[in-house]
């Protein structure tokens, strides 16, 4: 096992662990907006240490390159799918 | 083709001819006028070609027309009828509505019930069966009265399961055929031997038997002949049931006896010649009293053909078409008798009245008339014994039931104003009459194979009037049939059976709550599955 | 690598058996229209999976499984959407004509005619 | 290795029969509504021409007519294959289709508004995408290539039940797509599991398989059913009454008169062609139990319907359950060669006279319902005064579905009769006539109100062209001339059937 | 290595226990929404399970179509039925309504379990086959091959299928609509979908395109490169940056079309230059079926989206 063996296993380990809590967050916490908060933030946060850990583990640079893609278009969509959820949440809130 | 065997087929074409000619709207208005024309073909086939002529349809219309001896005796008096009530009819309802259909019943029927008597191979006989049974149904239903309605209702059912009897017995009786379509005569030859042969023969008697209204067969023929308008009466009554005893004479292997079905074919017969006479009395309308007399009648020609048929007399059918023609005139006479009468008052009445009682006895076997000849021609067939006193006896109801006839056309005709019929009406009805008087004396020596003269002899004629007389004798000291009239219900039994259709349609509303939850989506879906493990399961085991 | 590819493609199997079967149960018995829809989109899910577990068991030539199953498995997967889709679009329309989301209706009343 | 099917000449009238309605499709899509009518007529008459050529070929050769699509041979690829049985299926779907578009052409025809909207052009294009699955089916020889042909048809007959837009029609045509779906879920199953186990989809390869295990009796225990349920056979028929009675009448014709056919090719297909003959035999005892109980159950309730176009649906689920007693009548699964029989002849009549009847009917009561504006029985009463040559399309349509002579339906029934009479089969000889007789009835119920005479008399929403009438009439005949066939088997039906299985795999 | 296999298999085995737990979930939960999520989910663990049994073609089109598109229609479908529809009446659970049918599932499940198992060893395959062909077709992707050259009229067809679904879909319009676009729009669209619509399309057309270039020799190929860009233009209508087309424009009708048509017409070609109905000249095979998959994709992806959009609900501009 070399160095980026170990690096790799890390981050992945540290990113599961990341999902784990995130997951946790989700079932735990009371209201819509702070599920909503573990969850994107253990999510952004665990994909982006699971993808930097596979980073060594590609043999091409085209392969990097994908895999930054991913993490960025998950970025993306994570980032919009959690406005309009707080967007609806805030919209319900005034009349609850 | 020879010019006979385009003669043949023509009798068969021309009356089918006539009815396409109804879709034509503007041919439609003539065809009345050319009803009388329709049987004309058959006519003169039965009068001029010789017994054996046959001809063959080209390839694909798979049918081979044959006139015998039988088939031409029966065929001259069915055209002869058919051609005379044609013309009446072309009086009697003109003006009236729903000519058109009737246009298109009346030669459609015809070609059927005059084919039948002429077809020899057994598809071809089915398919003329059918078509004279189902366009009856036209003419039955003519007046679409509520009675004519019921009428055409319970005649259809019955029509069509006599249908599916036959179809079943042809079937397997061209099953063990080399040819899928043999002549009848092939067929029959072969029946004795098959081994499905009782299921055969009953279906075929039963079959048959509906046709020609035996009991406990009849019950609708006493509904549907009245209701028919007056011709068409005439020639249901006179020729339809006609269908039924060639049926019998061309399928029943007389070559060869079968004393049981013989036997139980006999008895039928003479109780329903019985029956029909004692139901009929208990009538009150001449044309009902008449329908039970076809009855009585048929039942007397199923007894002739049953006694041919247990003794394995091949002369049987010869005989039993010369009895049918005789019916087919008196009958059609009479009915046509009856619509006459009816028109006819004051001076007028009484001449009608006269040949009308003269028929009617003719029916009985009065002396020198038509129904002697046809009665002393078959006794010497069914010999000295039981069934001939039994045919005597039946004579004697015979007579008493015309004599009913007789007193309740006079009484239903006594009012009526001074009037005649029209002679396109009259003349009909006498060429009829006329021809029943006259044609039986023709046929009788080849026939009987006695000499005229023996229907002269004082042997004969006791062994005529002594059941007149019985006749006579009961309906004069029965006086009473006054009570009895209208107790039985035109119909009979089929009375008593519709009180049970309430019982019978809850099958149909069961099967209708049934389906409507084996629609509904989940039983469907669980049938699916039942389905899938049933066949899983049945394929496991058979593997 | 074969005995592995067996026993997961045996479980996956198995796994698509179970699916077939509460895909039915949920299209037989569900009261709801669409909950059916769903159950169609999971009994084909199940059946798909047969098909996959087919595929996987002929892995042969370091392919990792048969591509003819592979292949009709795509296939399937867009029929079924194909059907999903015109199932809602006749739904939709349903509720929107009726008013109500189920064709358990009585035997089709006679037609009004004006 | 010798190749599993070698080309003959010809074979890609297959192909054509098959593409050129569904090219005709995609062009009716690229052209738009304007054209979309011409397209259909064109591509009618080469399917028409197609059909002919596909006819005379087989009859010239008198071999199957094989196709390897794309050069392919099977396992790999897919083969097209045309017995006599199928270039009858192909024939008989060809002159319905074509009289339903001349049918369709003239209805449409009767409303210039609507003539070239919504309605129309979904029906032209629907019926190229109906033809194109039919076709397929009768030709096709891999199983999976089978289960696409059979969602064509699923996906082009259900928006044709609902064309007219009623909230009914709706609820008819989901249920129909559900059922269907459910069909086809069972079959694509039977054929993951066939492919499981003998690594092939070909109809051929899997029968001239020498061993067969338990995936064999599974697989059809699933396919068969699954078929059935779109064939609408008692007592999985829920879906059609509805579908088939508030479908525009031109699409009620093919739907009634083929597109329920299919299924049953198939089954047909499965139980003589790849069933082991325990099984065959076993698939043969049950569809006829339940071929009978449609005769009889479904002839009940044609009876007792208001509605002459349910009466017609009830009557199309009747007459399906004959061409299931066939199976026992010809002996299948016996070790006989059924194509042989009388019966295998009678039940390829009854679908080639029900096919052309059904739609006569069909398309009868359309006109009827267009003509009268609706279509309750009860209140029809003189219609063949002002319809004469409808109520006589429906006389003569009625005919053949009662077994009268002389139609296509007499003879079937004929033969059906022989073959349970010789073969001893009592209890389907009765059920033939006793499905007889019910027919005579609900046929007559309609003939009754037909030749009625009403105290008012009825009187015509709007006038109905002479050639709308013809086109049923002519159906309703060639139905009646059927009955002028030969009585015996015939000898286009066992063209190809022999060489079904190859002797040595 | 057996600590890999137990790994996977124990991680396999987890899998397998979520989708059923997940279908379960499905049938029994009484909240309709929620069981369309619970669908999704299952969608989306689907496409992993594909991707353990080595199809990853499958596992791409799975979580694309199976996940993604049913869920938005089913989604949709959900909120237009609470709407319209009157909430059916609610069923109480007896055992007797269930117990029949469960039962009969289960031996249905039971039967395919035994002949799962009692599948034939070896496995027969096409593998092999297949390869083996590959090389007249030029491709490298075995299951491309089986979709465009083995079983092309499979595949032919299945987009005749799609073309008939959406007539299907079209002819539940009103009259008056015939020819018009879908309203897919909402009233109201949230910012952040609008700037979603407009970051990713380009991203979505690019892997489209990529897709479709490398599905000849590499996972992937026609149908999920078309899922994806219909994802896009739905993503596109939905945030209201375009309307969606109306249904009888040319264009758009020659796009659907076009995909097939040309399938057909190369499939013609091959009986003059090659052997027959849709069979390729070896020497210019790949262009060609290349070729039919770009125009594949634009056909499936303008069907997929137009069959979740729906019925045209405006009537057209004349």
């Amino acid at each position: 096992m070399g160095l980026a063996d170990a690096f790799t296993l890390v981050c992945a380990v540290a990113g599961a662990i990341l999902f784990l809590a995130g997951t946790l967050g989700l079932l735990r916490f009371p209201d819509t907006l702070s599920r909503l908060h573990a969850l994107s933030k253990a999510d952004s946060l665990g994909l982006g240490l699971i993808v930097l850990g596979l980073l060594p583990q590609q043999a091409s640079l085209m392969g990097g390159v994908k895999l930054i893609c991913i993490w960025l278009l998950a970025q993306l969509s994570a980032a919009t799918a959690s406005q309009l959820i707080a967007g609806i949440a805030a919209r319900r809130k005034p009349q609850a | 083709m020879s010019a006979a065997g385009l003669l043949l087929a023509a009798a068969l074409l021309v009356p089918l001819a006539l009815a396409a000619g109804c879709l034509s709207r503007a041919f439609q208005a003539r065809v009345p006028g050319l009803l009388w024309l329709a049987p004309m073909p058959a006519l003169l086939a039965a009068w001029w070609l010789p017994a054996g002529t046959s001809v063959s349809f080209p390839v694909p219309f798979r049918m081979t027309l044959a006139l015998d001896q039988t088939g031409a005796i029966l065929l001259g008096g069915a055209a002869l009828l058919w051609g005379a009530a044609g013309a009446y009819a072309a009086s009697y309802l003109r003006g009236k509505p729903g000519l058109t259909g009737f246009c298109v019943w009346w030669p459609l029927t015809l070609a059927g019930s005059l084919g039948v008597l002429i077809v020899a191979d057994i598809a071809g006989f089915y398919l003329l069966f059918t078509l004279a049974s189902l366009s009856a149904y036209g003419l039955v239903a003519h007046e679409q009265t509520p009675a004519a309605k019921r009428a055409g209702l319970v005649y259809m059912v019955l029509a069509l399961l006599g249908e599916a009897f036959l179809l079943f017995a042809f079937v397997m009786l061209a099953a063990g055929q080399p040819d899928p379509n043999p002549l009848i005569r092939d067929a029959v030859a072969a029946l004795p031997g098959s081994p499905m042969k009782d299921g055969i023969v009953a279906l075929l008697i039963l079959g048959f038997a509906l046709k020609m209204g035996l009991i406990p067969l009849h019950v609708w023929l006493p509904l549907a002949h009245p209701a028919a308008p007056m011709p068409a009466s005439a020639v249901l009554s006179g020729v339809l049931v006609k269908a039924g005893v060639i049926g019998l004479i061309r399928f029943l292997p007389f070559e060869a006896a079968l004393p049981a079905w013989g036997g139980l074919l006999g008895t039928v017969g003479i109780l329903t010649a019985f029956g029909g006479a004692a139901l009929g009395v208990m009538q009150q309308r001449p044309k009902t009293i008449l329908a039970y007399s076809t009855v009585s009648q048929m039942g007397l020609v199923a007894a002739i053909l049953g006694a041919g048929l247990a003794a394995g007399d091949p002369s049987a059918p010869g005989l039993a078409a010369y009895y049918g023609l005789h019916h087919t005139l008196v009958k059609g006479g009479l009915f046509l008798a009856v619509g006459i009468a009816l028109a006819c008052g004051g001076a007028h009445r009484r001449p009608v009245l006269l040949i009308t009682g003269l028929l009617a006895l003719s029916l009985a076997g009065l002396p020198l008339t038509s129904g002697a000849l046809a009665k002393l021609a078959v006794k010497p067939m069914l010999g000295y014994g039981l069934l001939s006193i039994a045919v005597s006896l039946a004579a004697a109801g015979s007579t008493m039931l015309m004599l009913h006839f007789i007193a309740v056309i006079a009484r239903e005709t006594a009012d009526n104003p001074g009037a005649s019929a029209p002679p396109a009406e009259t003349l009909p009805f006498l060429i009829v009459a006329a021809a029943s008087l006259v044609i039986p004396w023709w046929l009788y020596p080849t026939l009987s194979g006695d000499a005229l003269a023996s229907a002269w002899s004082l042997a004969s004629l006791w062994k005529l009037v002594w059941p007149m007389m019985l006749g006579v004798v009961i309906f004069m000291g029965a006086g009473r049939f006054a009570g009895l009239a209208g107790r039985v219900p035109e119909g009979d039994i089929l009375v008593l059976a519709e009180r049970q259709a309430p019982r019978l349609a809850r099958m149909p509303a069961a099967i209708e709550r049934l389906d409507s939850r084996l629609r509904l989506w989940s039983a469907a879906g669980l049938v699916l599955l039942g389905l899938v493990i049933w066949l899983g399961g049945g394929f496991l085991l058979a593997a | 690598m074969s005995a592995m590819a067996l026993t997961s493609a045996s479980l996956f199997g198995l796994c698509g058996a179970a699916l077939v079967g509460i895909g039915l149960f949920c299209i037989v018995s569900h009261p709801d229209l669409l909950r059916r829809i769903i159950g169609f989109n999971i009994l084909g899910a199940g059946i798909f999976l047969v098909f996959g577990a087919v595929a996987r068991r002929g892995a042969a030539m370091e392919l990792g499984g048969d591509p003819v199953p592979q292949a009709m498995v795509i296939t399937g997967i867009v029929v079924a959407f194909a059907a999903t889709a015109l199932a809602i679009a006749l739904l939709r329309r349903l509720a929107s004509l009726t008013g109500s989301a189920t064709f358990e209706a009585p035997a089709a009343p006679p037609r009004s005619e004006p | 290795m010798t190749p599993t099917y070698a080309a003959t000449s010809g074979g890609l009238l297959l192909v054509l029969a098959v593409m050129l309605p569904a090219a005709a499709a995609l062009a009716m899509l690229v052209l738009g509504p304007r054209h979309t009518r011409r397209v259909a007529l064109i591509a009618l008459a080469l399917g028409l021409v197609v059909a002919l050529a596909t006819g005379l070929q087989l009859v010239r050769s008198g071999t199957a007519l094989i196709y390897v699509i794309g050069n392919w041979q099977p396992p790999l690829g897919i083969a097209l294959r045309a017995d006599g049985l199928s270039v009858m299926m192909l024939a008989v779907t060809a002159v319905v289709m074509a009289a339903t578009g001349l049918f369709a052409r003239e209805l449409f025809g009767l409303d210039l508004a609507t003539s070239d909207g919504r309605l129309a052009t979904s029906f032209w294009i629907l019926l190229m995408g109906l033809w194109s699955g039919l076709n397929l089916v009768f030709v096709s020889q891999d199983l999976f290539n089978l289960y696409v042909a059979l969602e064509l048809l699923t996906f082009a007959a259900v928006p044709l039940v609902c064309l007219d837009g009623r909230g009914e029609t709706m609820a008819a045509a989901l249920r129909y797509l559900m059922f269907a779906l459910l069909g086809s879920m069972f079959y694509l199953l039977g054929a993951g599991l066939l492919y499981g186990a003998y690594g092939t989809l070909d109809i051929r390869l899997i029968a001239s398989a020498g061993q067969h295990g338990p995936a064999m009796a599974i697989a059809l225990a699933l396919m068969i059913p699954g078929l059935l349920a779109k064939a609408a056979l008692f007592p999985l028929h829920l879906w059609l009454p509805p579908a088939h009675a508030g479908a525009p009448a031109a699409a009620s014709a093919v739907l009634s008169a083929l597109v329920i056919k299919a299924p049953v090719f198939l089954i047909l297909r499965l139980v003589v062609d790849i069933a082991p003959p325990g099984a065959a035999a076993v698939a043969g005892q049950v569809l006829a139990v339940l071929g009978a109980a449609s005769i009889l159950f479904c002839s009940v309730m044609a009876l007792r319907q208001e509605r002459l176009k349910l009466m017609i649906a009830y009557s199309t689920v009747a007459q399906i359950g004959y061409l299931f007693i066939v199976f026992p009548l010809a002996g299948v699964g016996d070790g006989t060669a059924p194509w042989g029989t009388i019966a295998w002849t009678g039940g390829a009549l009854q679908l080639t006279s029900h096919a052309l009847a059904k739609a006569a009917m069909f398309m009868a009561a359309g006109i009827v319902a267009e003509a009268i504006g609706h279509d309750r029985i009860r209140d029809l009463g003189g219609f063949g005064r002002v319809l004469p040559l409808t109520a006589t399309t429906f006389g003569l349509a009625g005919l053949s579905l009662m077994g009268i002579p002389p139609s296509g339906g007499f003879i079937a029934k004929c033969l059906l009769l022989t073959a349970a009479a010789i073969g001893g089969h009592l209890w389907l000889a009765l059920t033939i006539l006793a499905g007889g007789l019910l027919a005579g009835g609900y046929v007559f119920r309609v003939m009754d109100r037909a030749l009625a005479t009403p105290a008012q008399p009825l009187l015509l929403r709007k006038p109905i062209p002479l050639r709308l009438e013809l086109i049923p009439l002519v159906l309703a005949v060639l139905a009646v001339g059927l009955g002028f066939l030969p009585l015996a088997p015939f000898g286009l039906l066992q063209i190809g059937r022999p060489d079904i299985a190859l002797v040595s795999p | 290595m057996s600590l890999f296999w137990s790994i996977s298999l124990l991680f396999d085995i987890a899998l397998v226990a979520g989708l059923i737990a997940l279908a379960l979930h499905v049938v029994v939960t009484r909240d309709g929404r929620g069981a369309i999520l619970a669908f999704i989910a299952f969608g989306l663990l689907l496409g992993i399970g594909w991707a353990r049994l080595a199809s990853v073609d499958v596992a791409l089109t799975e979580a694309a179509i199976g996940g993604g598109l049913t869920g938005m229609l089913l989604l949709r479908a959900h909120a237009h039925l609470a709407r319209h529809a009157a909430p059916p009446p609610p069923v109480a659970p007896e055992p007797r309504r269930w117990l029949v049918p469960a039962i009969a599932c289960g031996l249905v499940t039971l039967a395919l379990t035994a002949v799962v198992l009692a599948f034939p060893q070896p496995a027969p395959s096409l593998a092999h086959q297949a390869v083996a062909s590959l090389e007249t077709t030029g491709l490298g992707n075995p299951v491309t091959a089986v979709l465009l050259a083995y079983r092309a009229i499979d595949t032919l067809l299945e987009k005749i299928v799609l073309i008939l679904a959406l007539v299907g879909v079209w002819s539940l319009s009103r009259d008056a609509a015939w020819g018009g676009a879908s309203q897919l729009q909402p009233a109201v669209v949230p910012e952040p979908l609008v700037f979603l619509a407009r970051v990713l399309p380009p991203f979505g057309v690019l892997i489209a395109v990529y897709e479709v270039w490398v599905g000849a020799d590499l996972p992937g190929g026609t149908f999920q490169a078309g899922t994806i860009l219909a994802a896009m233009a739905l993503l596109v209508m939905l945030a209201g940056l375009r309307p969606a087309p109306p249904t009888q424009a040319r264009a758009l009708r020659v796009m659907l079309a076009g995909g097939p048509a040309l399938f057909v017409l190369v499939g013609f070609l091959g009986v003059a230059v090659a052997q027959g109905f849709l069979s390729y000249p070896e020497a210019i095979a790949k262009p060609l079926i290349v070729g039919i998959e770009a125009a594949l994709t634009l056909s499936i992806a303008g069907t997929l989206a137009l069959l979740v959009a729906g019925p045209p609900d405006r009537a057209p501009e004349p």
